[in-house]
Order: C-alpha cells, then structure tokens, then sequence
C-alpha cells in the first residue's frame, strides 16, 4: 500500500510518501492512521486532529471510513486550497 | 478543452487565440485570473500540489462545466512552485455563444477549484512561512452549485 | 479605470499588465470578451457609435462599477468600425481582492454596456446587410441590477 | 439646434447631422419629431414608429417629452445593440 503525505501532514511526518503493509484487520482509512499511530509518536501527532484531515483513495476524495486495500494509493492532508 | 498543472506562466492572448482559431459559433469569453496577493507583509507563496490527481480533477471539473453550462469549450490552468506577490496562480478560460454561460461557467470552475483541486498553498512574508487554511466560506460557495 | 472607443484590436495581456503592475493587493482579474459571432452566414458586422456620447457612457457605466462592486479597477474598451466573424468587440476587464466582486463588476459591465452604451450593429452576409435588433432580454438582464 | 441621426434612423433620412431653428412651440423631442415630420415625407416616414426611437438631449438619454431649447444637442436613433 503506497500512502501519500502533502502540506502540513507531510512536514508533521517528514516524509512525503512510503509504502506499508498493514495488518489484515486494517481495513478502512481511519483504521490505517490508528495503526500508524500506534508506530510511532510522529504519526500520532500528525493525526491526532481527525477534523482537520482529508484523504484520497486511488486518487478521489474520501471519507475517512472509505474501505482501503492492498495495492491502494492512500493520500493524507489537510483541507485543500488552491485555485 | 485544455487541462494543464505547470510551473510556468502563461498569456491569456496566447490561450483564447488557442481556443478561439478556426471557429465562428462563439461570442463570449469569460477569463478569471487570481493572483497572489501581498497581504500582511506576505511577499511569496509556494504551491504544492498531488500530481496524477490534479490532472484528474482539473479534468472532471472542467467536464462538469462544459455540461452544466453548455459550454463551446473550457481551459484551466493552475500553476505550483513558488510564485511572488502580483504573479498568477491559475487561469480559468470559458467560451460560450452567450454571456451568461461563459460568466457562470468560469464561476464555477473558481468554485470547484477552491474546494476539489489538490493544491495546498503555503505564505512566506519573507521570515516565516504559513499553510493557508481553508475557508469555510469557498466550501458553501461551492455547495451552491449542487 | 481607462476607457477606450477604438478601431484597433487589443491585447487581454497587456491591459491586464498595465492595471496590475506594481500594485500587489489584487487577487482576482477578471475579463470578458465579446466576438462577432457567425450566425446565419454572417461573415461581418460594422459598428456605428455616437462619439462624444459613447465615452461619457463608458466612463458613467465604469464608475458605476466600480462603486457598486468595490473593485480595485477596471476597464472597457469597446471597438467601432467594420469587423469580420470571430473578432473581438468588446473588452471589459476587473480588478478585485475577491473572485465575487470581479465575476458580478464584469458581468455588470457587459449588461450596463448592452443598453447603455450608444452603439449600433449592422451585420452582413457579404451580399445584404441588416441592423441588429435590440433584445428586450437585454433590458430585462440591465434591470435585475437595479 | 443640433440634430443627429444614427443607425436606421440616418439612413432613413439620408443624413448624419443637422442644423435647424425649430419654431418656438417646438418644445419637447416629440414636438421636434412631429415638427420635421410635417416638412418631408422622408422625416415622416423616419418617425412613423416613434416606439422604436430613442433619444439623447445633449449625450444623455432622454424620454421623448423632454424638454428642448436653443442651443441642444439632440440625437434620434433605435435601440442601441453594443456590448
């Protein structure tokens, strides 16, 4: 599973992409960032603020509770601001 | 229609004459620029944004515009890297045979751009530098076209 | 704010460049354009205006404008003389710190300019040539600002 | 007096512009119109459908019962159709 970091999540973390196998009962995205925070005290930090996080799947918007997968494309940031 | 995410800058001549060449059926082009703006002491602003999805979005929203306002053609340009006070930032070009469609449609590609394209800026007055937060504001200036 | 009832065509770039330049509390610019549009085997249209009375139009629509929507300045370059399917007639541009106030300040301009501005178009299809008729819609869109 | 013609309205009457001293009780446009509209059939026929006339009393927009004097500028043309 490739998981993608941008903006704020990407300096919280200090890095901007890296590739994980979760274990099998990580199922959804709110499930992979309880599990990264579990890791590691840098995770923890950078989603402690639920509200403030958006995510993307294979490149779409998506809820928090989206189902995720092997091979998935995950993307975690803050609200978006361009144009 | 023309996508395009680049760090250059572009002329808005260069992309109506683009759009325009060859046809006669149109009568309105509506263009919206937005710049960077050097408000408290802010003097740069550096656009990051998530390649492969924004190429994506770019092109559903411009889709969703070309339908929904009957659209004769649509171009949407929006730039990352870091960019000064005064320079552009995204280029958004609407050509319709009526005022209305080419004014709305370019509307609603600012709108849509704000809350679904996968850009995050980041101010630097130069010192310091700041990720902008979103607005609440351009996310219910968004829902009102649904 | 500049005005401008010329024959010559005009660039977006470079009046866009020259309301810009060295100020940085612009966000927004936008700019609308109107084509001659081919229609009905319409190859040109010729524009006639009352000059004296044109200008001091613009300038009373312009500065309208710029009270109504706040905007940090604007243009209108409207063109007279004979021009062929796909040129440009009209240029209206904005200058904002909000993408609202420069769509509504454009979008009021080009209804202001629709029927309040003296200008006359007869259109040819390269054997007959015939006047344009005003649209009561037009009136009715001018009037939904007031 | 001064009195331009645009658009249908000029060539209607064959003219751009002219110079003319109404008689005293021509007071208003309408009055101006009615007045030419004696003189010529070509004016007549210019201001048979006075529905389709607009006017301007020195470059500004006027109804057709406004007050004209000595010394105005007044122009006679259909809807304007710019923008």
């Amino acid at each position: 599973m490739q998981i993608l970091y941008f903006s704020r999540v990407r300096e919280a973390i200090g890095k901007d992409e890296e590739t994980l196998t979760p274990p099998a009962d990580v199922t959804t995205v709110d499930g992979l960032l309880n599990w990264l925070s579990t890791k590691d005290e840098g995770y923890e930090q950078a989603f402690k603020n639920r509200d403030g996080l958006r995510a993307a799947v294979n490149q779409t918007f998506s809820p928090m509770d989206a189902p995720i997968k092997h091979g998935d494309e995950i993307a975690i940031f803050p609200p978006v601001t361009g144009g | 229609m023309r996508i395009s995410v680049q760090e250059q800058d572009f002329s808005i001549d260069k992309e109506v004459e683009a759009l325009v060449r060859g046809r006669g059926d149109i009568g309105a082009v509506a263009t919206f620029s937005g710049l960077v703006r050097g408000d408290n002491g802010i003097t740069q602003m550096t656009l990051e944004h998530y390649p492969g999805m924004t190429e994506k979005q770019l092109e559903a929203i411009a889709k969703d515009a070309m339908k929904r306002f009957s659209l004769d053609d649509c171009l949407i340009i929006h730039r990352y890297g870091t960019l000064k006070v005064g320079e552009r930032i995204v280029l958004v070009i609407t050509l319709s045979k009526s005022r209305k469609a080419a004014f709305q449609g370019a509307e609603f590609l600012m709108d849509w751009l704000k809350t679904q394209a996968p850009f995050w800026k980041k101010e630097s007055n130069g010192n310091e530098s700041k990720w902008v937060d979103a607005k609440a504001e351009d996310k219910h200036t968004q829902e009102k076209w649904k």
